[in-house]
């Protein structure tokens, strides 16, 4: 099975360095990203060998990245970066990679409350301006239909006063960032 | 009034297949100045060579220019014809019709045209050309070799050996350097000081050699065969000659807890010491930044103990010049401490060492006894990771080479450890294994399949410590990265190997040229490997870039036979092709004003100041002025003289300008 | 002023220098450069807005020189091309005492790190015509460039008072006098002209100090200046450096870095 | 239209590079236009931008200069000094007006024959594009009127 | 010394402790807060995980805003929200033409004069020998510090000068009396932005720093990071799950280590809020709670 999936021509290392700058044909495989990676073990792929399969600038394994599970685990933090001999900025090619799984609508079955949980919180962030938890929860809920989890959690952080049950709005702040993301979209 | 003879080669017919020679030869006879103007089928034969002979005699010529081949290939054959007809072989020029216009172009007018241009152009530089003379420069049969260890004991022992004088220079209170401090080499297990400890006592006992230790050197001046060098022997507070290296001063001295340079921190030493029992000299010498004498005022328990009478706390560095014909740099290497890894504890973990202080743990001259002992608490590894590729290869920290030399050492010392602790575990993490050399492949495979040494494929990410383990954390890269973790009783890093401290400032001293990574910069990688692009300046060793024993032995070897070659003559010849200030008549004496702008530009330092003054000896003016001895002929200072006060011998502006001029009239 | 009065006057009398290059007054309103050796006329000198001519160019005049050690009244703009002279060589800050004035102080500068505290704290600033000159070029075309320094040139009648006020042309033989071979047409048509102005900006390449003194001398009206200030920017902006901050430094001209970077050579 | 312009183009080279480059090409039989002259330099570092301006006051239609890559210079350094020149210069040139296209810097190494009949070519090609010399040769004119 | 604060949105919730240690603390250390006006979310790892120019245009807002209230500094105590406004000023220094974008979208002017200073910079100011006259030896707890990923990754948004070691917050400990203890968990990862949707990692993740910490001998961890906190704190059930080990190590804010030190009561220092109990006994002692009482009411 494969797709073609356009990178404007490019391969999807190509893409990669066209938006971050960043060659993944820098990487020579020392897998020492893996070897510090915290989600490394519960990764399809280590990120070392998804950078293999991006080196390969084939149609195949392009898309095997894309649709990796790997790419939204990965908790950017930047361990693999901070020791990477190379200077590969994996965390940056991560985002990318992210972005592309979305567009190309890629992503794994596995993340789909990952993405879900991603998409909630700027919902919350566009209707409220600030992050309101239990908003962010319920709405995470609905998407992902996980409506017992955190049962546990949750009760004792509204005793401990953690939890606010009604949101502060702050809407007015950030809408022009959202309206004019829209309208650049919509232009695209 | 010039006479230029021009002489066309056919070339066989690689010329005049598409140039139509006898038009060339024609037009250019009409050519003002030119005397004479022929063509011929093979130039560079001998009836072609006494064309030009008998020419430049019959027709008394001034000049000459050979329109043939390329001047790389011929022009010495040409310049030579012409000196044998008593023409100053500089006032012979060649146009290139071969490779710059026959075999490039079809037949035809334009390229016929085209070789016109050439020949003319050249006719127009060679009236403008001046007799040279080769330039002569004396040679001083001495040879200074810096850096005493192994590359160059055997530079300075070949050179010797030779019948010519050495002075060798180390920095150190003895000889021998790092190979001094390993235990066996690879691949043939020998135990290094049984093979180098005898090398130095030679050393010591050739009477060509002039060795000065615990001494540096502060500068070379001069050039190629006439250097001076000063060296500064440091006060070593013992005279040598009454010493008679009986040790009594370093056990008298009360302070005992000194970390070993030798033993790399892993053994302790004096305050007045001999780095190691084999040294040569084996005289001690104190170190004054910790000897409690010069700290304080008191003690000079060593000196109540020296039956000599040797110690002289009041001596004084001193300063030697010595004229010097050519030098070799052996200054070695050095390794990254393990303090320069963040991601493996910033040194902090003892029992995380690098691979040289593993030398000194496997050693038998070791601190212990070659027993491979925890440097924290002293009991035996049992399981023992080695990592190879430490901040080599490694852009992130700024080196990016390979240090060539770890791949091998990790293999001996796993398989040393091995030998050692039986019932021990050996891992070793590396990336590539690179084993090309004599031996070097079958030596590592005999540590896997032989002395069962686990080879994991990846890099460390981290090491950290939990109850006296070292927690190492790697990938198995040969298995989807996966992650491996090992408790570990010690960890050895085989460290990347950078040049040695100081590298910089001495490649200033001697302005030999030198990498980003401050390694000396060879001539050319391949068919100058041991010069420096410093006439007279060679090199060898790890001083160059990272190298084993062999290598660094064969260098030395090969810098020694240079030396020896440049010693074999009374006097050195040079090409004259070098640049020149003018000088002119009083009161101007030289347009060169001196701003000096060429000095700075000059690869070679060869433009120097000189004072013009008067009789009475009162400074007139500073102007520059050309060392022939140093300079290569580059002209890069001619481009640079606003007042076109220097000019380039061979490619003198007038020449040029006239080639210019000629091409496009 | 009298601070200016009274240093002078101490400075002579005491035989630390012979001579003291300053302003003094001139014709109708404007000032003029003073050579005083007499201690009894250091009231001579004057100091205001309108001491701005680069007194430097003296320093390198055989009959200056001739004068003794020399003291000079610097103003920013003099102690970078001071600090350019000691870089080639051209001067020594031990044969010389430079005096600054602020707000009537007088300040010696005798040694080279004093000068170049001082250069480093006052940078040049052009005055806004030359702003806008200087913009108004960079946005031509190129064509537009060449019909304008064409007509600004073709006024150039070759008679080197650019040189002669130019106090970093100090050769003794200028490339132009120099007919073997003949670099410089000597004739000064477009191409004499072209070839000179040229070399003139080349030979400055991060060395003008920019105190304007060419276009100040010339009297046709070229606004030759604006030549080598772009010489120094393109060295300033190529190379990141900058004349008249450093004593050492090599010459930007005559040096290099192995990062240098361009496009155009393939 | 055919275009029957002929440049005349002239290259000032480095011994040690690009003159035993462009013998490559000869001894690997390249051809390439017979519009350019070589004249021979031990180095870049050694060319005077005036050669280029007196080339150009004389006719040429175009210049080439070309040495060593960078770090390959047999002289060390003469073309990384060459280089901040050319940087220099070139902007200058520019300033005042002149159409920098004629002049077609490279490196070309004493392996790369090819480049250099490639260099040539179009060079020769570029400059038929850009036609005759016009500004400078009419500053040289002014002067003979 | 004055200063403006960005307390971002864990500190008006699930972290609301953090500020009130912070705000009841400040005074004592001289430090003058103010709140930045209108703020909103930076976005967090979501908004970079999604979409990049959001991921700047929602801190860009921010620090616009500091700059409109002429902030020369700006105290951005959640290292999450530090993170992200350092990034976002680093990437809009190097980049006009993002610069450009960014401003446009957030319509407000931005020069990227104000500086963003995380707690431990701050402390570090005002954490001075007079204020520790005031303490001494009043924490004398053995601590281990925790530092997370935020706080000193990347490099070269942080410039944390020992990535891999950090000792900021170990000084801070030792001013006020504390013995900080060399640990191997400083700077891992804690699984923040799994927080919700991947439990079982966070729990493995904190399991290993709980367990490290609790090896050691440590009475407390101390953070710098709410993300860091709500991870180790509330998420003991599940880590006690994943691992099969029960922690009783309580986690303590930087903030309310210093406010014990001067003897501010727990209250005030939010302590109550905790899932894992930080008893405050006697002269400040922290005890170790070997079950946590409000966890097992819920269960």
């Amino acid at each position: 099975m494969s797709v073609s999936i356009d990178f404007g021509g490019d391969s999807l290392a190509g893409w990669i360095q066209h938006k971050s700058g960043i060659s993944v044909q820098r990487c020579y495989q020392c897998g020492k990203c893996s070897a510090g990676c915290p989600a490394s073990s519960d990764m399809d792929f280590a990120p070392s060998v998804l950078l293999r399969l991006l080196q390969l600038q084939n149609a195949e394994s392009d898309q095997k990245v894309l649709s990796s599970y790997s790419i939204w685990l990965c908790l950017t933090c930047h361990t693999c970066s901070a020791r990477c001999p190379m200077e590969v900025d994996l965390p940056k090619v991560m985002d990318v990679l992210r972005a592309e799984s979305l567009r190309h609508k890629l992503v794994n079955k596995r993340a789909k409350d990952i993405v879900a949980f991603h998409k909630s919180f700027i919902d919350t962030i566009r209707n409220f301006g600030r992050l309101w938890e239990v908003g962010l929860v319920a709405d995470y809920k609905l998407r992902t239909r996980h409506f017992w989890q955190d049962v546990v959690v949750a009760p004792v952080m509204l005793k401990k006063g953690k939890l606010s049950l009604i949101p502060l709005f702050h809407k007015k702040f950030v809408s022009r960032i959202f309206s004019g993301l829209r309208n650049r979209e919509e232009r695209a | 009034m010039s006479r230029i003879g021009v002489f066309i080669c056919h070339c066989g017919e690689n010329i005049s297949a598409t140039v139509d020679c006898e038009k060339v030869a024609k037009t250019l006879a009409s050519m003002p100045g030119v005397a004479h103007s022929v063509d011929y089928k093979y130039m560079c034969s001998d009836p072609g060579q006494s064309l030009i002979r008998s020419a430049i005699k019959e027709k008394k010529l001034t000049g000459v220019v050979v329109a043939a081949c390329s001047p790389r290939m011929h022009e010495p054959t040409f310049r030579k014809a012409c000196a044998e007809a008593r023409l100053n072989p500089f006032l012979c020029e060649m146009a290139n019709l071969r490779e710059h216009c026959s075999w490039v172009h079809a037949k035809g007018d334009a390229t016929t045209d085209k070789a016109i241009d050439l020949v003319s152009m050249l006719v127009e530089k060679v009236k403008r050309n001046k007799p040279l003379f080769p330039i002569k420069v004396p040679v001083t049969k001495t040879a200074l070799v810096i850096g005493g260890g192994i590359a160059g004991i055997q530079a300075a022992l070949d050179i010797a050996n030779a019948g010519q004088k050495v002075v060798l220079v180390e920095r150190e209170p003895s000889i021998g350097g790092h190979m001094s401090q390993l235990s066996e080499t690879f691949p043939t297990l020998d135990c290094s000081q049984c093979i180098l400890t005898p090398r130095m006592v030679e050393v010591a006992q050739n009477p060509n050699i002039t060795l000065y230790t615990y001494a540096e050197v502060e500068s070379l001046s001069g050039f190629i065969g006439n250097f001076t060098a000063r060296i500064r022997k440091k006060a070593k507070s013992v005279d040598e000659k009454l010493c008679t290296g009986c040790g009594e001063c370093a056990t008298a001295c009360p302070i005992k807890k000194i970390p070993s340079e030798f033993n790399t921190g892993l053994g302790m030493r004096g305050a007045i010491y001999v780095p190691f029992p084999q040294a040569v000299p084996n005289k001690p010498v104190i170190d004054r930044s910790r000897c409690t004498y010069f700290k304080s005022g008191k003690c000079k328990f060593c000196a109540s103990k020296c039956p000599a009478q040797a110690i002289r706390f009041d001596q004084q560095d001193e300063i030697i010049e010595i004229p010097i014909g050519s030098v070799v740099v052996t200054t070695g290497f050095n390794i990254k401490e393990t303090s320069f890894f963040p991601e493996y504890g910033y040194g902090k973990y003892k029992d995380v060492v690098t691979g040289l202080q593993f030398e000194r743990l496997l050693s038998a001259s070791g601190p212990t006894l070659g027993e491979v002992k925890r440097p924290s608490d002293g009991t035996v590894p049992k399981k023992i990771v080695f990592v190879a590729c430490t901040g080599s290869r490694d852009p992130a920290k700024g080196i990016e080479y390979c240090s060539k030399i770890c791949c091998m050492y990790t293999a001996k010392h796993a398989m040393l450890y091995k030998h050692k602790v039986h019932d021990g575990d050996a891992y070793v993490f590396y990336m590539d294994i690179r084993a090309a050399g004599k031996g070097y492949d079958e030596f590592f495979r005999r540590a896997i399949e032989e002395d069962h040494v686990n080879y994991i494929r990846g890099r460390i990410s981290r090491i950290y410590e939990r109850n006296g383990k070292l927690i190492v954390r790697g990938a198995d890269t040969l298995l989807g990265a996966q992650q491996v973790e090992i408790e570990a009783d010690m960890v050895v890093l085989a460290t990347a190997a950078v040049a040695n401290d100081g590298a910089e400032s001495l490649a200033q001293k001697l302005h030999v040229s030198y990498d980003a990574h401050h390694f000396f910069a060879e001539a050319h990688p391949k068919l100058r490997p041991v010069e420096t692009n410093t006439a007279g300046i060679f090199l060898a060793g790890a001083c160059q870039s990272p190298k084993d024993i062999p290598e660094t032995v064969s260098q030395a070897s090969a810098a020694a036979s240079k030396v020896i070659g440049l010693f074999s003559n009374a006097e050195l010849t040079r090409e004259p092709i070098i640049a020149v200030v003018n000088r002119t008549a009083p009161p101007l004496f030289s347009t060169c004003v001196g701003c000096f702008m060429c000095q700075s530009a000059c690869p070679y330092h060869a433009i120097e100041q000189e004072e013009i003054k008067t009789r009475e000896g009162k400074l007139i003016k500073m102007v520059a002025k050309v060392n022939p001895g140093l300079c290569q002929g580059c002209g890069t200072c001619v481009a640079f003289c606003r007042s076109k006060s220097i000019d380039l011998q061979g490619y003198s502006n007038e020449q040029v300008y006239a080639e210019v001029m000629e091409l496009l009239s | 002023m009298q601070a200016l009065h009274q240093k002078a006057k101490e400075l002579l009398e005491s035989g630390k220098v012979q001579v003291i290059i300053g302003y003094g007054d001139g014709s109708g309103d404007r000032v003029r450069p003073v050579f005083i050796s007499k201690a009894e006329s250091a009231s001579d000198l004057i100091w205001d807005d309108r001491c701005r001519q680069n007194l430097a160019v003296y320093l390198n005049k055989p009959e200056i020189k001739k004068l003794g050690v020399p003291a000079i009244v610097a103003t920013p703009v003099v102690v970078k091309t001071i600090i350019q002279l000691i870089s080639e060589n051209q001067l020594k800050s031990s044969n010389i005492v430079v005096l600054v004035v602020d707000n009537d102080v007088v300040s010696e500068l005798t040694d080279n790190a004093s000068l170049e505290a001082y250069s480093a704290g006052h940078p040049v600033v052009f005055p806004p015509f030359v702003v806008k000159e200087i913009k108004d070029i960079a946005e031509m075309s190129i064509q537009q460039r060449n019909k304008y320094w064409q007509d600004e040139l073709s006024r150039c009648f070759k008679c080197y008072a650019c040189r002669a006020a130019c106090p970093l042309c100090y050769c003794e033989r200028c490339l132009t006098d120099n007919n073997q071979p003949q670099w410089v047409c000597v004739a000064s048509h477009a191409q004499g002209n072209f070839e000179w102005h040229i070399n003139r900006a080349m030979h400055l390449a991060g060395r003008c100090v920019e105190c304007g003194s060419c276009t100040i001398a010339c009297p046709v009206g070229i606004p030759i200046g604006l030549l080598t200030i772009e010489a120094s920017r393109i060295v300033k902006q190529e190379f990141g450096q900058e004349p008249g901050l450093h004593c050492d430094a090599d010459s930007a001209m005559s040096s290099f870095k192995v990062e240098d970077t361009e496009t155009f050579i393939k | 239209m055919e275009n029957n312009f002929e440049p005349k183009i002239v290259a000032f080279v480095c011994n040690w590079c690009t003159y035993a480059g462009a013998d490559l090409t000869g001894t690997s039989r390249i051809k390439y236009a017979t519009n350019v002259r070589i004249i021979r330099f031990p180095c870049t570092g050694r060319i005077d931008y005036n050669l280029l301006l007196k080339a150009f006051a004389q006719g040429a239609d175009g210049v080439i200069v070309s040495g060593c890559h960078p770090n390959d210079c047999h002289y060390t350094s003469g073309n990384f000094h060459a280089r901040r020149r050319w940087i220099v210069f070139k902007q200058m040139m520019e300033y005042m007006g002149i159409d920098m296209r004629r002049v077609k810097f490279s490196w070309v190494s004493a392996a790369e024959g090819a480049k250099w009949a490639d260099i040539v070519n179009t060079t020769v090609n570029e400059i038929r594009e850009l036609g005759p010399s016009q500004e400078y040769l009419e500053m040289s004119r002014q002067g003979v009127a | 010394m004055k200063i403006g604060l960005y307390p971002g949105c864990s500190l008006e919730g699930s972290s609301r402790e953090y500020a009130e240690s912070l705000r009841a603390i400040a005074p004592h250390l001289g430090l003058e807060l103010e709140e930045i006006e209108g703020w909103n979310c930076c976005g967090a790892s979501s908004a970079h995980q999604l979409d990049h120019t959001l991921s700047l245009a929602l801190p860009a807002r921010i620090l616009a805003q500091a700059e409109k209230q002429k902030f020369p500094e700006l105290l951005v105590p959640c290292a999450a929200c530090y993170n992200r406004l350092a990034s976002t000023k680093k990437d809009l220094a190097n980049d006009a033409s993002t610069r450009d974008k960014v401003t446009d979208l957030i319509n407000m002017p931005y020069t990227g004069v104000t500086s963003v200073q995380n707690i431990l910079e701050v402390l570090n100011l005002v954490l001075t020998p007079d204020v520790q006259k005031k303490i001494p030896a009043a924490f004398p707890h053995k601590v281990v510090c925790y530092y997370g990923c935020l706080l000193v990754r990347p490099a070269s948004v942080v410039h944390a000068e020992k990535m891999e070691d950090p000792m900021q917050m170990d000084d801070l400990m030792k001013r006020i009396g504390a013995t900080p203890l060399d640990w191997g968990m400083k700077t891992e990862c804690c699984g923040a932005s799994l927080s919700i949707t991947r439990t079982d990692i966070v729990g493995k993740l904190c399991g290993n720093i709980l367990e490290d910490a609790t090896m050691r001998g440590a009475e407390a961890i101390i953070v710098a990071c709410p993300m860091c906190h709500s991870n180790l704190d509330m998420r003991r059930k599940e880590i006690e799950r994943v691992t099969g080990k029960k922690f009783s190590i309580p986690i303590v804010y930087i903030t309310q280590a210093i406010g014990m030190a001067l003897g501010l009561d727990a209250k005030s220092l939010g302590l109550h809020r905790h899932f894992v109990e930080v008893s405050v006994h006697g002269k400040n002692k922290v005890q170790q709670n070997v079950s946590s009482p409000s966890m097992a009411a819920v269960s």
